[in-house]
């Protein structure tokens, strides 16, 4: 029997993160594997404090690992983000004060060796995508906090990273703003083939968008499960209301509980 | 203009003095033979540099920014060239040192046995002219209490100091005290030093002889001239440099001419080969020389006075 | 949603404040002028140790050209001491962020050049480069130098940790970190840096004077002193504190213009 | 989760890494000693513009006694009035901060008292107070105290909106806004403009030290100044400055010590 | 027929808000209508921008009503801050950096004269109900982004302000995290008989935790209705399983649809 192995975009290797403080060492990762193939949509659900996105920042070469192996597109992490193949939407929305959103979300344009780029999609086009057209010329400071992260959701979208890397990004939204969003990630998914890993709270929104998620357990932060998710593609969000969606949802909830 | 000998349209040589202060009656000779265009006559075109508080004339003139220097008192000149810099004095205008040691009538210094207890209040440039003093005389350091200063009078205004040191040119400082104040001169006592010493590079005095002599010429020409006409030469620098007080330059050139010519003397610029080396003695003695001490044909040349020494005698 | 109207009020509700501002200043400089004067009457202070208000006054009228014709070489001397000192600073500083070895053999460098006395490196200076503009404009330079160093060294590295990973992430160079964030950064601290250098840029050129010039009002102050010109010394000074204080406040507006985005804090 | 032998761990890293910064700070003072001794050498520099090294080495073993012993005037002096200096500058800022028309009132004043050049001022302090240590230590204060203001006034007001939002809704007053968050935010400028203070006290006291004193390196700088002793000149300023650095430095070793919550910015 | 109409907590009446940026003006909140009781559990859902966080900062006195009437406790709202009588978990958690967790939860019991004063709960108490025993000494920098959330809920736990507002205060948590707080937070509720205004995107969240909903629609912000949420107290997390809850929170999702 043969089959053709879909290549690896993110390998983690058995990876730990200790962090070491002024008053001794926090294991903030534990012997964490998974590999995420490209084009893949791949899911972290865990409670709070178990290293999400600490192993996002390992992908991102942010923070090393003191254990294990990570390998990104092939190649190493560091590589990878100096090729610019890396996104990352942050927790926080992160964005620089002294800059209108408009001007936040080109910031990707001017770096990097970036200049001058075209972006698929225009940063004007991405704003509007995220419900904020008329709000271009607003200095952060002026923003409310959803539109805060939805401008850094904007800013992500702007360059065509190979692996985007998302934390808690649709975590400030309302759920009506959020299911848009979610079905206008999925279909940037589809059609640029990109790899994605998301972390979420929401275990519908994982079960929604992703193909596999990673349930992890916390102090320290382990992998527990990874779930397939077969839904078929393209999903629209009715796809919520079936059994076995609902069905996925409660398993993960069990798995999440520890159950 | 120092490098070479440039010349200006006129034909004339840039010349560039020096001064050792503020411009002021230090230089009446030099304003007022520029004034009355001797310096033309010899083919100089002369123009002043002036000094300030923290200027050196020797720097300028080592830096070859200026082709003259005008020397506060000998000790400026001889302990330069006893660090290495190769200038000599050949001129002095003071004959001698213009420096007092000032007090009121009521608490007076007039000798140099009168300052011992006192309280002195001398600038940081004169603390060395007051050991010198002290040691000529006999006395420690440690027999007065000495206070450095700033230039200003006001500590013996208000009695912080029993005695104030400075140029007797200061009128603008002395004419505040009452009209009998007391003045102690370092000649009066016994420190026999000269101030307002011409100097140049060893160099030009090799290889541009003819200038230093011609300036030495008009120069004495000038200070000839401002003895006989005071008022008008005083007037002259004082509408040339408009922040002078013209009341106070004119009390101060009396007495600077008296420093320049004294007692009815009517030759300008001498120097006296002996005292330079007596001068070197006091300073040797009191431990100021960190190197050997120069010789006095390092020191200092007679040969312009030589060769000038025509002009430089009273025309009466 | 940008309205004329709205913008034109907020314009000149900004111009009210700023006439505000300066009235204040000038109640509080009037108000040394009054305490002066109270302490000069009421302790019956000697004119020849610090004159009344009302003489220096005089005097500044009197003396206006000559006050006028002498601060020009000084503020000529003070602001391009103050650029010199502060571009040189300033590139020392992004040298020492993005090389933190040269930061930390250079600094205590820095540090040993700051503390030699003005009068100790005169002499060089004139042995160097005469008594002309030059001089002068390296000892204020010398002296506004320091504080921006130290000022801007700290305020590149103040980045929010957060903005550091977001450029590393886009992958920028050095050279984007440092104009896209390091450089915003360290507005405040730039700013305060230049507020410090503008007064000690107007300080360096008095002092500066005193190496040998004819002109400038650290000249009049050394020639007044000379010539115990009391009130002509106060009136030079005071020229000299004024040029300064419209030097350091002109920093201020431009921080204004410069820094727009940021939340003022109520009072 | 604390690991003793972590801990420890940690220390020994961070004595290393101390360790290793002195030695980097050595070899930059050294390498301007070789830089000087170079300059000197091939560009045959005569002696009496810049002694060689080896010179002012010798003068500086062979004058020990004499160099030390006029250190501690100056460096009492310049410790006092970086105290006196700071403190009065902490207390205005403070001021400032909280009476927004004060600020405005006073800055300028002390924008005015700051350009008044020593010379100036030196007389009548010691008029005032006599030819003690008191001028000497309101000078270096004074030369000290308006970096400080600037940066401490900027500082102040540093605080995140949000973290005074926070203290608003916790109903904190003034003091308590001041004591848990202000003084925070303003450590990074606080400790900057110390930094500058500590140099400029220094300065300060050697320039204090030409009028009125017989004692401490500022009045062996003039004397020797006067008196073409290049060497002890040198050696004069060398000590100053490696004072200045030291004082310097243990500034920025207490910043390491208090400010223990920061996210170091990655080399 | 007489009823005793319970005291109000918070009047806002017919409120507007507008800021005024360099370019122009924002209207951010619309004549916005409601009282709340002494007591009552009030949340506030509605698309991210409706001006929420706004209205809870002008009932803190963060923000002054450019129209309308707003009264605290049956005064001015500065009146009722200075008292000291709010509490407020912002959107962001706004902890002071140079503070551990512990001295950040402790903050409050050290200002606003409140030195000394005994909290019902310990500081570290506290600190272990939000799952954060063992952490006390941590600096923000070192903690995850739901960490430094649950030790913002803390802080405002451990003062008794009459009043608490909370801007999305569980909203980097994880699921199982954030029910167990739902639970904690209507067990004090009830104990207290604090008057709290809650901030949420989720709706099954409003139903679970509120008595009254109100919903707002954006642009500007404007109320749309308030929903009674007619569940019976105490309530568990199994509540949310009953047809009523359902049907309320699909209820909710069409208002906040517009629909
Ligand atoms: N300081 C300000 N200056 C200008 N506009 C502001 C300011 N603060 C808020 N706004 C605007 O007011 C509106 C309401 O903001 P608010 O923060 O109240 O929204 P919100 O309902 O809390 O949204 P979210 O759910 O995204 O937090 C937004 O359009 C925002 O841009
Ligand atoms: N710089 C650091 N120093 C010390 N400990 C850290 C640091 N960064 C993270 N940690 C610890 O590592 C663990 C994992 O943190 P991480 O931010 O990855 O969690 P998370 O899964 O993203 O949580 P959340 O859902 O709350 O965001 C936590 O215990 C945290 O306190
Ligand atoms: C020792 C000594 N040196 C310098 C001065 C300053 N000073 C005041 S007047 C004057 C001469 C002007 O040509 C000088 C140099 C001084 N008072 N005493
Ligand atoms: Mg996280
Ligand atoms: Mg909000």
């Amino acid at each position: 029997m043969t089959t053709t192995k879909a290549p690896t975009a993110v390998n983690l290797d058995h990876v730990s993160v200790e962090f070491s403080t002024d008053r001794g060492k926090v294991l903030a990762l534990d012997d964490y594997h998974s590999e995420i193939e490209v084009g893949e949509f791949f899911s972290l659900l865990g409670p709070s404090g178990c290293g999400k996105s600490t192993l996002l920042r390992i992908v991102a070469d942010l923070v090393n690992p003191t254990d294990g192996e990570v390998s990104v597109l092939g190649g190493k992490a560091s590589e990878a983000r100096k090729r610019r193949e890396i996104g990352f939407v942050f927790q926080d929305s992160t964005l620089l004060p002294w800059r209108t959103a408009l001007q936040n979300v080109q910031l990707p344009l001017e770096v990097g060796g970036n200049k001058g780029a075209k972006s698929s999609s225009s940063p004007q086009d991405l704003l509007a995508l995220v419900g904020l057209a008329g709000r271009e010329e607003a200095y952060p400071h002026e923003l409310s906090g959803g539109m805060r992260q939805r401008v850094a959701i904007a800013r992500a979208l702007v360059t065509q990273p190979e692996v985007l890397l998302m934390d808690e990004p649709f975590g400030a939204l309302d759920e009506i703003t959020r299911d848009k969003l979610n079905e206008e990630l999925l279909r940037i998914w589809q059609e640029t083939g990109i790899t994605i890993v998301f972390v979420t709270h929401s275990i519908a929104e994982a079960v929604f968008l992703s193909q596999r998620v990673a349930v992890m357990s916390a102090h320290p932060g382990r992998l527990r499960e990874i779930v397939n998710v077969p839904l078929p593609h393209p999903r629209h969000l009715d796809v919520r209301d079936t059994a076995q969606f609902t069905e996925l949802a409660a398993y993960l909830r069990r798995g999440l509980e520890g159950k | 203009g120092s490098d070479g000998d440039s010349t200006n349209s006129e034909g004339l040589r840039d010349v560039t003095l020096q001064a050792n202060f503020l411009v002021n009656v230090s230089q009446l000779g030099e304003v007022t033979a520029i004034e009355q265009g001797f310096y033309q006559d010899e083919g100089l075109n002369v123009s002043i540099t002036p000094g300030g508080p923290s200027v050196d004339p020797t720097s300028s003139v080592v830096g070859g920014h200026t082709d003259i220097g005008v020397g506060n008192s000998s000790p400026s000149i001889f302990l330069g060239v006893s660090e290495g810099r190769p200038i000599k004095a050949f001129t002095v205008a003071a004959q001698t040192h213009p420096y007092g040691f000032f007090s009121l009538p009521d608490n007076p210094v007039r000798t140099p046995a009168d300052i011992v207890g006192k309280k002195v209040g001398v600038n940081q440039t004169g603390v060395i002219l007051l050991e010198a003093l002290l040691a000529e005389n006999g006395y420690k350091k440690s027999d007065v209490d000495i206070v450095t200063t700033s230039g200003e009078i006001t500590p013996l205004l208000t009695g912080q100091v029993d005695v104030w040191t400075g140029w007797v040119i200061q009128q603008g400082q002395l004419k505040e005290l009452p009209e009998d104040y007391v003045t102690m001169t370092l000649a009066e006592a016994g420190v026999p030093l000269y101030a307002l010493i011409y100097f140049a590079t060893e160099k030009s005095l090799k290889e541009d002889r003819e200038m230093l002599e011609a300036f030495t010429r008009a120069s004495a020409r000038g200070w000839f001239y401002a003895r006989e006409n005071t008022e008008e030469a005083v007037k002259a620098l004082a509408s040339r440099y408009d922040s002078l007080n013209e009341e106070d330059e004119a009390v101060a050139a009396e007495k600077i001419l008296d420093f320049v010519f004294p007692d009815g003397s009517d030759e300008f610029g001498e120097m006296d080969p002996k005292l330079w080396e007596e001068q070197m003695d006091i300073y040797d003695r009191l431990g100021l020389f960190d190197n050997p001490r120069p010789s006095v044909d390092k020191v200092m040349t007679s040969e312009i006075l030589e060769a000038t020494k025509d002009a430089r005698m009273g025309d009466t | 949603m940008a309205d004329d109207a709205h913008v034109a009020e907020v314009k000149s509700r900004k111009r009210r404040d700023a006439f505000k501002r300066v009235l204040t200043a000038l109640a509080g400089l009037g108000g040394l002028v009054v305490l002066w004067y109270a302490v000069v009457k009421i302790f019956g202070v000697e004119e020849y140790i610090v004159p009344s208000p009302v003489d220096v006054g005089r005097e500044l009228v009197d003396s206006r050209d000559l006050l006028l014709s002498n601060l020009w070489p000084t503020a000529i001397e003070a602001v391009a001491g103050f650029m010199a000192g502060n571009v040189l600073a300033i590139g020392l500083a992004i040298l020492f962020v993005h090389a933190k070895r040269a930061e930390e053999a250079l600094f205590p460098v820095a540090v040993f050049i700051r503390t030699i006395p003005i009068v100790a490196i005169a002499p060089i200076l004139v042995i160097i480069f005469g008594t002309g503009y030059t001089p002068k404009v390296i000892i204020a330079a010398l002296i506004s130098f320091f504080p921006t160093l130290v000022n801007v060294v700290r305020g590149l590295q103040a980045v929010d940790p957060q903005a550091l990973e977001l450029m590393r992430v886009l992958s920028a160079s050095k050279r984007e970190l440092f104009f896209k964030v390091r450089l915003y950064a360290s507005l405040p601290f730039l700013f305060s840096a230049l507020k410090i250098a503008a007064t000690s840029s107007v300080i360096g050129a008095l002092v500066a004077e005193w190496v040998g010039s004819e002109q400038g009002l650290g000249y009049l102050i050394i020639q007044s002193t000379y010539n115990f010109q009391t009130s002509l010394l106060y009136a030079s000074m005071i020229v000299a504190s004024l040029f300064a204080t419209l030097f350091f406040a002109s920093i201020g507006l431009i921080e204004r213009l410069v820094v727009t985005w940021e939340v003022s804090e109520e009072p």
